[in-house]
């Protein structure tokens, strides 16, 4: 992928777009607490005014005065590694989904629908940024380069984290909402207080040079359900009056479970951040180059010591919150459809057809390199190894802790006592 | 009195019914209790029948659902909660602790906190990180709290029942382990006539060991009592059905016949409820205790991933292995630590 | 007091009016986090455009085209009244701080300067409507009827509710920052279950007639630190999507004990509302009646179906944070200074005067008055029983606790042991 | 070594500008802790010293305040943070339960989290509500953490840096009573000479007795084994210092001398650390106890006002009767319920 576009760049946001108080975007509320869940209003509320969008849902390439420089870089070789990067994860997260239904994994929550929102997003990450997520962004891992069993590990139920946080430069997924959207800002705070460590000549490995503005950045990924959480309003707030360098990515796919949006806001949820002190951008979460720009914007805002945004990737949940949940209980058909008729995958490659930079062997060979990342993933899933018992009592501490290893030591001592009698147990 | 066969989540349901239908002041409180049910269909139906106003989808904030729930009861409700996994609870730890908990008492018993606290608690479904949790201790060390746990489906039917009718908040836990087991409930139990909420049941009478468990470890520890009657040790099993407060009474009652004490829980061992069922039996029985009374537990760790939750939990093998410790078949063989020289020397 | 105006009266707030992300309201912030502690802005910034101000600093009354109607009623013995209650209340607060100095109370947290904003909020409740406090009102306790020893309990450390809350319509004293916030959606929430319950035919005490809009309102007040604890972002989230009846009340008195406002948000306050759905408005908190005017249209939209509003009184808290604080320790007497030429009560004290509305003698009939509660105050405090160690154990439970009941029983046992023993213990 | 005269809160203050000046990498965050140098100015002239980026205040939410030292932690940072008192260190604990002390575990070891969360703690000044908590149990209950508590000024300048220098997150409680007691402190001591952060201390010996306590009331249990001295009694008392992990070796070999055990602690009785110190002390000392261990605790009630504090926080009368009783001097006279009839039955 190309790198971040020109630093002199940079520019305001759209936080000042039009928006009013009553204009509810889930269509008018009455005063009654939780009215039996009304459905997302189609297209207009959702994706209408003030929403950055650059290839609509017919793959038709709009240009945007502020927001094309952000992404003048990606020809069509970029585009098509976008595309592609959509479709190997929306095959991820299909064979995913399968080996779940086969027993391989305890549970699996789909990210169906929203894989512009998260490859154009990570795309926008330099190497050394790091990632702050939930748990359904299995698309920034794969960008991140977590592949094959890493990806699967905690969703078989071996492990808390799949991957060396520090190696992929992503913690592990969290599933407590919203907490991770403080981690992110402590993280941001950290990379300042290192910039002022390198002022004093005892760099701690921060790649900043002394005085210059912060040259990492930071990510948190949370969904529309999780704006409602305290922890998430802390961290605006901790990351706005100490300028960090974060971005805030939220992932508007209309539902937190059963809840649609509207029970968590009035108001589209981009409003958040004006309050806040930080700009705010709502873009077409299903427009990979849409999303790429504006997170490419905000990065580029943060490196450069303007502190944080909060961007709002309107975007859909199509399959259901988890392989757990039944989500013909509270919406309807009608409302799938309507969102799959504005596919983030589809689109990308019908514009690049049009503009004659995708063919059937491209497609082909895209397919392809889906099917490898499938079987690789298959392949993985046989490789996890189970835990042994021992690892039940390990890495609690990091330093010695005699009084744990005696409980182990104890334990070991019980299950030895099933060696010695036969069978093994009652 | 009519019984129907239904499984615990749905004695849970029959019991709300009747408790919306009892008394308008009840609402329900919750993440996606609606038209999805909650996400072990506990409230299946409700909000159909009693509508959005008493069975409330609320916004995805547990502080916010607690908070919230107290200001229904300044204005004289009595609202029951649905905290989703127990994992989720601790979110809302400072309203539970320094609010509902201590507002009675603050106000001199002006204002009652008449809120029911539902948590599907602990593990053995194989579930993910925060899913699992055994928060017990939290609650049963908060003074002003009463803290319950049911195991079976009639229980889970009246006792909660009996929550909601109290004045007090209550901690209502249900053991996940046992949604779907099934049993016998009369979902319309007159609560005059039902045992009080905080009495222990006797549930398998013995004479040799006293076993005290409560939620699914009931089971496991009947089993347990089962496993050591061909062992030709004779095991009582006490559901202590209420946590806070505990019904020491019943336990130090059968303890002076046994002499003989084993505590069966799932959260870890350190200051877990465990510890105090031992330490009060221990004044209690002093003279009559045979041997040290056994904890059963889980280890002190962060609840581990699904794969490992079977070396975690305590399972008949470990009942049967603590039971064996009491009766002095097996060494005590409490986990003792060898301090170095230095150390000793401290 | 008059009652509340026309409900015909109902129009849309301040909400939209102009500010914008990097107006800091504070002066601006170089992205460290914590600097040492960057005073408030002088006046300008802090009272800025967009506040709404009736009486200014210098008694001068300024017409207003939105807010006038909201006190077309308080004519000038109304608002003698009203400056009455603030020369009490100050009173109240001159002399329970002495009370504390004396050693009568374990410690007492000033209102001194935020006269205006707690009396001119407070007036404009109805007798119905529910209060949900910080520490710091003692200005509301006393226009919601709760005088002398109730006052002072608390603060003597006898219990932890100095009055009855249902007869007050008062909850006692919040000291968990912001967790009140959360009670009075609650309570406003009930009062909306409350009218369906009417409707269903089954009343259970609320004054609303059947199918109409609420009647009684909820009213939450907290500081300007507060706003940074989860748990008021929350409220904001529940009030908001539920269309509760609750008026946030938030006086920024510019501390949160040694923390400037500057550390808790970069835009003033008052933004936050319209993020989250709700209408917002900046009022001059020194001014008794423009806070009287906003408080007004905001428990009317409350009443009347239109929700919940946030009011940012900007103020300032002249006094120590309480009695055991040290403010010399991060502020500067020229602020304080500032804010003195900025006094609430001496503005209107003027404004009379210069309206003939005042003279010596209306003076020392309000002197008295005040004159009369301190008096009672000070009597007050020496009538406060001590508890007795039976408290200890009282109430904690509702319903009959037979194991506390045993320990209280078991202790008293202890305590009978130094009857019997000479001297009463060692 | 050179000492100085210190208050506890000055050997706090001490021991913290040593390890701010010892690791670049340690960074104190809290509310008001900058130019105010804290409400007890534990932290005074700490940001003049070391910057606004070292020593900084924070906005007001405790859970923004440990949530940012986690990613902090992240990052290589070691935080110290400053809770301004107990009772407000709930609305960060699902960050400190389910993050702070999961993260190294769920990490598998990658991401240790090195954080001090000092919390100013317990009664007995006469503060107003939720600032007089004793919240030990939450915390020692919580695995994953460790638990310190200090009762000397050397201890706080010395176990307070070694807490920073340790890479697991420490709850390190700083008894308010305490903070302006004196007493010679060496701030530079050696930490790889000083005695491990876990290890107790015996800080009086005794033969009939072992007293066990931690925090404040190590001073009113070496009062009451000067009173009981008079009494002809010999009591140990012993300074738990480190709550999680608890140093049961030290306090098994004192009771197998003494074969009586009194723990006091202030916070409530039920499921308190006193629980899990009469249980495993039981577990491991049956044979060598001749009384019930015993437990001298606050009362299973809310905090109470200040005026009444002096009947719930333990004093010298209560200690003494505590040890009074575990001689067997008076009777033990346990909380007992008599239950109704009804109650029986049940
Ligand atoms: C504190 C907390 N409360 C509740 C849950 C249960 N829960 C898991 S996912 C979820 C919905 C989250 O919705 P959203 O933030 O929109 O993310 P999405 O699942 O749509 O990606 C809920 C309620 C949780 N994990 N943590
Ligand atoms: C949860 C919590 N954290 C910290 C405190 C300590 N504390 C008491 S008052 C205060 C400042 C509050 O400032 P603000 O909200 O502006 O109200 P003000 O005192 O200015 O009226 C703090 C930090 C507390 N009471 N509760
Ligand atoms: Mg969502
Ligand atoms: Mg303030």
């Amino acid at each position: 992928m190309p790198s971040t576009t020109d630093p002199r760049t940079r520019r305001l946001s759209r936080a000042g777009h039009d928006s009013s108080v009553d204009s509810a975007h889930g269509g008018a509320r009455d005063h009654a607490p939780a009215p039996a869940h009304p459905a997302p209003a189609p297209d207009g509320a959702q994706t209408g005014d003030g929403t950055v969008r650059l290839i609509d849902a017919d793959g038709v390439r709009h240009p945007d005065a502020a927001y094309d420089r952000w992404v003048e870089d990606v020809d069509h070789a970029a585009l098509r590694e976008l595309y592609e990067d959509m479709v190997v994860v929306r095959r991820i997260d299909t064979e995913a989904t399968a080996l779940q239904r086969q027993g391989q994994l305890a549970l699996w929550p789909p990210l169906l629908g929203q894989e512009a929102a998260q490859i154009g997003s990570a795309r926008a990450l330099e190497t050394d940024d790091f990632v702050f997520s939930s748990y359904r962004e299995h698309g920034v891992a794969h960008v991140r380069g977590i592949a094959g069993a890493d990806l699967l590990r905690v969703w078989r139920g071996v492990t808390g984290a799949g991957w060396d946080p520090h190696e992929a430069r992503m913690a592990p997924m969290q599933v407590i909402i919203g907490a991770q959207a403080l981690h992110a800002v402590g993280y941001a705070v950290g990379i300042l207080a290192d910039q002022e460590t390198d002022e004093r000549g005892e760099a701690p490995g921060s790649g900043a040079t002394a005085g210059a503005a912060p040259t990492e950045a930071v990510i948190s990924y949370f969904g529309d359900g999780a704006t409602s959480q305290g922890d998430v309003a802390e961290a605006f707030t901790f990351a706005s009056t100490w300028t960090a360098p974060v971005v805030f990515f939220c992932q508007n796919n209309q539902w937190a479970i059963s809840e649609p949006v509207s029970l968590q806001s009035k108001v589209p949820l981009v409003e958040r951040a004006r309050g806040y002190g930080m700009p705010g951008v709502r873009v077409d979460g299903n427009d990979v180059l849409a999303v790429l720009a504006v997170t490419r914007e905000a990065l580029h805002r943060a490196r450069t010591g303007g502190g944080p945004t909060f961007i709002e990737a309107v975007t859909y949940r199509r399959g259901p919150h988890t392989t757990a949940d039944d989500p013909t209980r509270y919406r309807t058909s009608a409302e799938i459809e309507h969102w799959e008729a504005r596919d983030p995958v589809s689109r990308v490659a019908t514009h690049l057809r049009s503009e004659g930079a995708l063919d059937d062997d491209g497609e082909a060979r895209v397919q392809a390199a889906a099917d490898a990342v499938a079987a690789e993933l298959r392949a993985g899933v046989t490789t996890i190894a189970d835990p042994s018992w021992q690892d039940v009592f390990a890495d609690v501490y990091a330093e010695p802790h005699a009084e744990l290893e005696a409980e182990r030591d104890a334990y070991a001592r019980y299950l030895d006592g099933f060696a010695t009698t036969e069978g093994g147990g009652r | 009195m009519t019984t129907q066969t239904l499984t615990l989540a749905q004695g849970l349901n029959a019991g709300l019914r009747q408790a919306l239908a009892d008394d308008d002041h009840v609402v329900l409180l919750g993440e996606d209790i609606g038209a999805l049910g909650g996400v072990f269909r506990v409230t299946d139906g409700l909000q159909r029948e009693f509508g959005p106003r008493r069975v409330v989808d609320t916004p995805l904030a547990e502080s916010g659902i607690l908070g919230t729930a107290i200001g229904m009861s300044y204005r004289g409700y009595r609202p029951v909660v649905e905290i989703q996994f127990d994992g989720f609870v601790y979110v809302a730890f400072d309203q539970i602790v320094s609010q509902v908990a201590k507002m009675h008492a603050r106000t001199r018993g002006k204002v009652p906190m008449p809120i029911t606290i539902r948590i599907p608690v602990a593990g053995g479904i194989g579930a993910a990180e925060h899913h699992s949790e055994s928060p017990e201790t939290y609650f049963v060390h908060t003074a002003g709290l009463r803290v319950v746990s049911v195991s079976n489906p009639q229980d889970a039917s009246t006792v909660l029942r009996q929550a909601i009718a109290c004045d007090d908040p209550v901690i209502f836990f249900e053991p996940k382990r046992l949604y779907h087991v099934k049993g016998e409930v009369d979902a319309a139990v007159d609560l005059a006539d039902a045992p009080p909420m905080s009495a222990a049941h006797v549930v398998r009478p013995g004479r040799d060991v006293t076993v005290v468990s409560w939620g699914s470890h009931v089971a496991t520890a009947i089993d347990a009592a089962e496993a050591m009657a061909d062992d030709g040790a004779s095991v009582e099993v006490i559901d202590l059905r209420s946590l806070s407060p505990w019904d020491a009474d019943a336990v130090a009652e059968s303890v002076r016949r046994t002499g003989r004490l084993v505590v069966v829980h799932e959260g870890p061992r350190q200051v877990g409820v465990g510890a105090e069922i031992c330490a009060t039996v221990t004044e209690r029985c002093f003279e009559h205790l045979e041997a040290p009374p056994v904890r059963v537990t889980g280890h002190d760790v962060p609840y581990p991933p699904a794969k490992l939750e079977g070396h975690h939990v305590p399972d008949l093998d470990r009942v049967c292995f603590g039971i064996d410790q009491v009766l002095g078949r097996v060494p005590l063989d409490v986990p003792t630590v060898t301090r170095t020289a230095q150390e000793v020397a401290a």
